[in-house]
């Protein structure tokens, strides 16, 4: 289900123009602060009406204002979880989960509410009401109770900011599975580019109310330009071939063999796995005696220099890119240039759970 | 509470007429239900069809006036009581004045108030101005009248010392030991204090008339005259 | 409590106790739904004519309550337009019966009631609403489930009032429905009947207490209630 | 505007109008710091005897105006307790001046400003009261600083309830003071005066319609500060 | 100024026990959500009246319950950074700002507007209030408004959670300035470990309303069991030795120089890096040809197993520690055994400027 979102709308000091159409899956929104991210989501959920535009999730429309039609935006079944919680704070936290399920249509089967609270770890506050929450419990019931609506689509704004990494880690893949089983298009919000690589079928990246990019994530990621030079990183898909007994998990990308701590899913099982520029070292001899375990071999594609001390490395592994930031020091002393040859060094353990999804 | 006979009653005939009606249901047996209220409000609402049965008004200008737009039956109103104004003091031992245009009534005030009941809206306020005009003492006294919107709040004033002077019914200053009546306004100097009474033309009370009689029926004369009354002859 | 009351009380006193509670009661139950409304109404819509709306719910407050009183009896008389439609079409005649009393004490309540309830619903965030209707409820079922029950002390608190104002209320009540003991005569009534009599001082008294007490009673109440509830809503 | 009304109205009635006009501007500025004291003190503060206070704000609602008026007269008058000693000490006195019809007309609409103001005191958040606070502001510039300014539309409904309720208030001034012209009639006695006697209907109707356009344009205006009050606060 | 927290206080289900002593500096209070972090800050803001306890800024003290005695919280001059902002709604931006001046001593001489206003970026929301701001320009005001109200004691909960990296990296250098220059004590609320590195003078690791863990950071951080094993670091102490043409600045460390993107500071100036030990890389020979910059060497001094397929392998590298976390699988394959030496390779960007502080 393509997700088109035209907007155009004015305030005071801000003007939001973007027209761009989506394809399925999760659609990250991507920028600093004040860019528009949280103007252009109100809009999708109806709960700003814009001054020009058209936002429509395959072939239903939710607005169109050359047609005078603007779908209400209480049947616009949405889970919006929202930058600053949103709770009911005459609810119990249950009531609260349990609230869009009311007026959930009959004939679909929302999810289970065990699943969800277990999900958050919220068990223990079914009872409580918001008043009695911490911040990160509050974030966490906000996203269940979007997540229990039963949604034809879901937006999230910023949902894990007030999260511990642990607790980020846990939530992650209830979203991916959300995309890839349950395919209700996602407009997720974020900062952090872990989340983009991790969720994102699509990133658009924002900058003053404009779209400075957009695209799959590989390549928005891997554009210094949308998302900042220390964000840049890779995305390389890989195949499950084997679980070792050490607890490393054994994937194969075009690039060779990945050794990675053990990551889901059944060998056979194509996963996408982020890595970081700033994790890569280059080599031009093929290394030996490390205590890094992934030694990928491939071609220098293209040598770009960045505005800082820093270069990026380009290097065509298959048919796949693999980018490293190293220093221009390094690229000289090494005397790299594109065509050659190289070795890229990665620590298995660089890769951290969030940085491997589908 | 269900009665035979529902009357209308101007608000000075509160104890009076309570006991009248017990007199009343002694004999006959019938129940007889009161409601006080100033004699405009019951005109009015007799007009949009209260189920009032007999109305006994404060005055003769409410009763004129539901004769003229036909809210009474005909040949049923009567003169039943009568009233004497009286000038109060605050206290008990206040002498006696006499009333004519000599009298000092502002001095007699001392820089208070003359306690009246509203000069151009309740009766005994407006036979209370008609007699001091007569007298020729409205023009020099009015700006210090102090007008309530009865003559029960006119006589709590004189009662509590607020007001040094009053003018009320004899039958109010009858029963109030915090003032002394100075005087009594000669009966010419105002018109007539005449409470008529009379069954209204909607009133299908087969006992109404039965009430209406005895109203003047020596019984009841007794009760007037015990509370002050004048009973016309 | 009855019990003792009724006792200190004669029993024509005893019926006007009876008989203000039951018309205050009718008063403030019949006119919260439209003062609900109302408040709604004037608190998050506009529309031409709103602010006449307004006026019109705070007449009874400005004009003397006798001039109310005869409105309403000129209205709701049974001469009166709407009160021959009322009797004709609906057999509902409430000139010079108890309901009469309740409909003068509801509508001298009324602006008080709306005014509270509005203040309330002003208060509320309409970010919670908004959040709702994401959920999917429609702006009845968001009424009903966020603005209503965080309002719930907004309308403890203009229940409390126009109640407080239907037990005092006098000179509507005496100028549309008469004084007629047992049908419109509520405790003010009896009290300015009682005071008309030489020495009716202490009936009157008393009756101003039991009416006093009445009112702390519901109040009271009403406090309780609008704590227990705002505890609930704050969560602590 | 007045030119136009003078000339329409006598100049008795004209009187009336003017003096009602003060009476209720008077009433409620000189109640409304009391009503802010009193609405934060319900509000906020836990207290022994906290109820009783409750009570007696309600109370001028809940007894019939007469009995108010009564009891004013009985306390604030000349020969009264409370009235003596402002006579005495101060050279203060009330009693038949048109100070003690604004007396009677702020006790009358003081539980309608409390309640309004004490209902949108409730709905201030004690967290950005507790900000203030650690920003270094001692509660009462707290006050100053961040509830009064949250409340003002709070403030001007309030405010607006106990002006409209002065300006028709009857029963507790006519009891107190009396109805002396040019003293104490305000409009609602001047009307009541003219609906005593048979076909005081139209001097009554006109007066009736200016204390009601008065009232009108005072509640207009309330509406109009209230929301753009509310409109700053709110920030759109 | 050292900072005295003993508390007990009790929530239907929570119980917050905790007393601590840390000295002048920074003082991150780290944990999962809902680990008790805002309710201990919050009693020493005097917005929650313990059950028992004593807080004390030096000798300074704000409560002692012992002694019935209570600093109201308007005397306690406090800089607080609410979790959620708490912006006055009917305030500009700007009075918002000014808000704290109005009441602080006549003799203390605040942050200029102007200096505070830059740094966060809000210049051109001066004018408006809260209401028309995004998530984030709120959270900048609010960490505004603190800082100019000249206060005695910051509380920072959560400052930067809902803001972007470029942001937040240029907020950080001023929270260390003020724990520098200014030496005003702070409470720092944060789940990244980027800014507990960077920022702590002592940490205070929560778990479940208890102490985990207390102390300096380079402790706190290389403890597993406090931080969580993907979290784990060392901090090591470096000296600015220049900063040379191409970007790079050389820093001496007990193990060896040091090449890092350019770092604040003249030549001289000791600072502190914060390595992960997920970024380091160890080898038995001297490597060569890498783009790497950084060979450190040193001794193994002991070999920690995680629980999961990694394990922590601690450097003695002079008087300091090194952490490097490598798989089990290249545990083995290089034999690694405490008392060895061994070369830990470090890239040059994968130190952040965020893991660089003072
Ligand atoms: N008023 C309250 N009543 C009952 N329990 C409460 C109350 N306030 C907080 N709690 C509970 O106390 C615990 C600690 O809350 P606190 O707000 O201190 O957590 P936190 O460490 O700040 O978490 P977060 O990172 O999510 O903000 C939580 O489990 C919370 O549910
Ligand atoms: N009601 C409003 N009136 C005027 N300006 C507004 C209003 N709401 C938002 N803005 C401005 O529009 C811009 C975009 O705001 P928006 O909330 O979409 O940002 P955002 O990308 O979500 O930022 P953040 O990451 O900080 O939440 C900001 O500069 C903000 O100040
Ligand atoms: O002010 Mo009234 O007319 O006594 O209810
Ligand atoms: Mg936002
Ligand atoms: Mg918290």
């Amino acid at each position: 289900m393509t997700l088109q979102l035209a907007l155009r709308h004015r305030f005071a000091g801000f003007a939001l123009d973007v027209d761009v159409t989506a394809p399925p899956g999760v659609t990250v929104l991507f920028g600093p602060s004040g860019s528009g991210k949280t103007t252009l989501i109100n809009a999708v959920a109806g709960l700003l009406r814009p001054d020009a535009g058209r936002i429509a999730v395959a072939d239903w429309v939710l607005l169109d204002t050359k047609a005078r039609y603007c779908l209400p935006r209480h049947k616009r079944r949405i889970g919006y979880v929202f930058q600053e919680g949103r709770l009911f704070p005459h609810l119990t936290v249950r009531q609260n989960l349990l609230y869009g399920r009311w007026f959930a249509p009959r004939n679909v089967t929302p999810e289970p509410l065990d699943r969800v609270v277990e999900m958050l770890g919220i068990g223990a506050l079914l009872e409580r009401r918001p008043a009695a929450l911490s911040g990160g419990e509050k974030s966490r019931v906000a996203i269940g109770r979007a997540l229990l609506s039963a949604p034809r689509l879901i937006l999230a704004d910023e949902p894990l900011a007030a999260l511990d990494e642990a607790r980020k880690a846990e939530i992650l893949p209830y979203f991916e599975r959300l995309r890839d089983e349950i395919s209700v298009p996602i407009l997720y919000v974020s900062h952090a580019s872990v989340e983009v690589a991790r969720l994102a079928t699509t990133v658009i990246a924002l900058q003053g109310g404009r779209v400075a990019a957009i695209g799959p994530p590989e390549r928005v990621l891997g554009d210094a330009s949308a998302v900042g030079a220390r964000e840049v990183a890779s995305l390389l898909r890989a195949r499950v071939v084997a679980h070792h007994d050490d607890g490393l998990s054994e994937l194969a990308t075009a690039a060779g063999a990945l050794h990675l701590p053990r990551v889901a899913g059944a060998p056979g099982t194509v996963i996408r796995v982020r890595i970081a520029a700033s994790d890569v070292i280059l080599s031009r001899a093929a290394p030996v005696g490390l205590s890094a375990l992934n030694i990928l071999q491939g071609t220098i594609a293209e040598i770009q220099p960045g505005r800082g001390p820093a270069a990026r490395v380009v290097l065509a592994v298959g048919a796949e890119r693999l980018i490293a930031r190293v220093t221009l020091r390094a690229v000289a002393a090494l005397s790299l240039q594109p065509g050659q040859t190289c070795y890229a060094i990665l620590k298995s353990v660089a890769v951290a759970p969030e940085d491997v999804g589908r | 509470a269900a009665g035979d006979v529902l009357v209308f009653a101007a608000s000075s005939l509160t104890t009076a007429l309570d006991r009248v009606g017990a007199a009343w249901s002694a004999e006959t047996g019938h129940v007889a239900v009161m409601s006080y209220a100033g004699s405009s409000a019951h005109a009015r609402q007799i007009q949009q069809g209260a189920p009032a049965d007999i109305f006994i008004s404060a005055s003769t200008d409410w009763m004129d006036a539901l004769e003229v737009s036909g809210d009474l039956r005909a040949d049923t109103r009567r003169d039943i009581l009568g009233n004497r104004l009286v000038l109060i003091a605050h206290g008990g031992d206040v002498p006696p004045v006499t009333l004519d245009e000599t009298l000092d009534l502002v001095g007699l005030l001392e820089g208070g108030q003359l306690s009246m009941a509203l000069v151009e809206a309740v009766p005994a306020g407006i036979y209370g101005r008609q007699a001091l005009r007569a007298l020729g003492l409205w023009d020099i006294v009015a700006p210090h009248v102090a007008q309530s919107y009865n003559v029960r709040s006119a006589l709590a004033f004189v009662a509590l010392g607020e007001a040094p002077l009053g003018i009320v019914y004899a039958t109010d200053a009858a029963v109030e030991d915090a003032v002394t009546v100075i005087a009594t306004f000669p009966q010419d100097s105002h018109a007539p204090i005449i409470l008529p009474a009379a069954i209204t033309a909607q009133s299908t009370s087969p006992e109404a008339l039965s009430f209406l009689e005895f109203l003047i029926s020596p019984t009841a004369r007794t009760i007037w005259a015990d509370h002050g009354f004048d009973v016309p002859g | 409590m009855w019990g003792v009351l009724a006792g200190w009380l004669g029993p024509a006193e005893w019926e006007a106790v009876r008989l203000s509670a039951r018309v205050a009661l009718w008063a403030t139950a019949v006119s919260l739904p439209f003062g609900i409304v109302t408040a709604y109404v004037l608190a998050r819509w506009e529309f031409p004519g709103k602010q006449v709306l307004n006026g019109l719910v705070h007449l009874p407050l400005i004009m003397p309550p006798v001039v109310t009183g005869y409105l309403l009896l000129l209205a709701l008389g049974r001469r009166g337009p709407v009160g021959e439609v009322l009797e004709q079409w609906f057999g509902i005649v409430v000139a010079f019966r108890w309901t009469g009393a309740a409909v003068a004490a509801g509508v001298m309540a009324f602006p008080l009631m709306v005014r509270a309830i509005r203040l309330a619903i002003e208060a509320v965030d309409p970010k919670l609403e908004q959040a709702a209707g994401t959920l999917g409820a429609s702006p009845v079922w968001v009424f009903l489930t966020v603005t209503l029950p965080l309002i719930l002390p907004g309308i403890v608190a203009g229940s409390i009032l126009a109640f407080a104002k239907a037990i005092g209320e006098f000179g509507a009540t005496i100028t549309f429905v008469s004084n007629i003991p047992g049908q419109t005569q509520t405790m003010p009534l009896a009290i300015y009947s009682l005071l008309q009599v030489p020495g009716g001082e202490d009936g009157a008294a008393r009756l101003a207490i039991v009416s006093v007490v009445i009112a702390m009673a519901a109040l009271l109440l009403s406090e309780f209630v609008a704590r227990r509830v705002a505890r609930v809503v704050s969560g602590s």
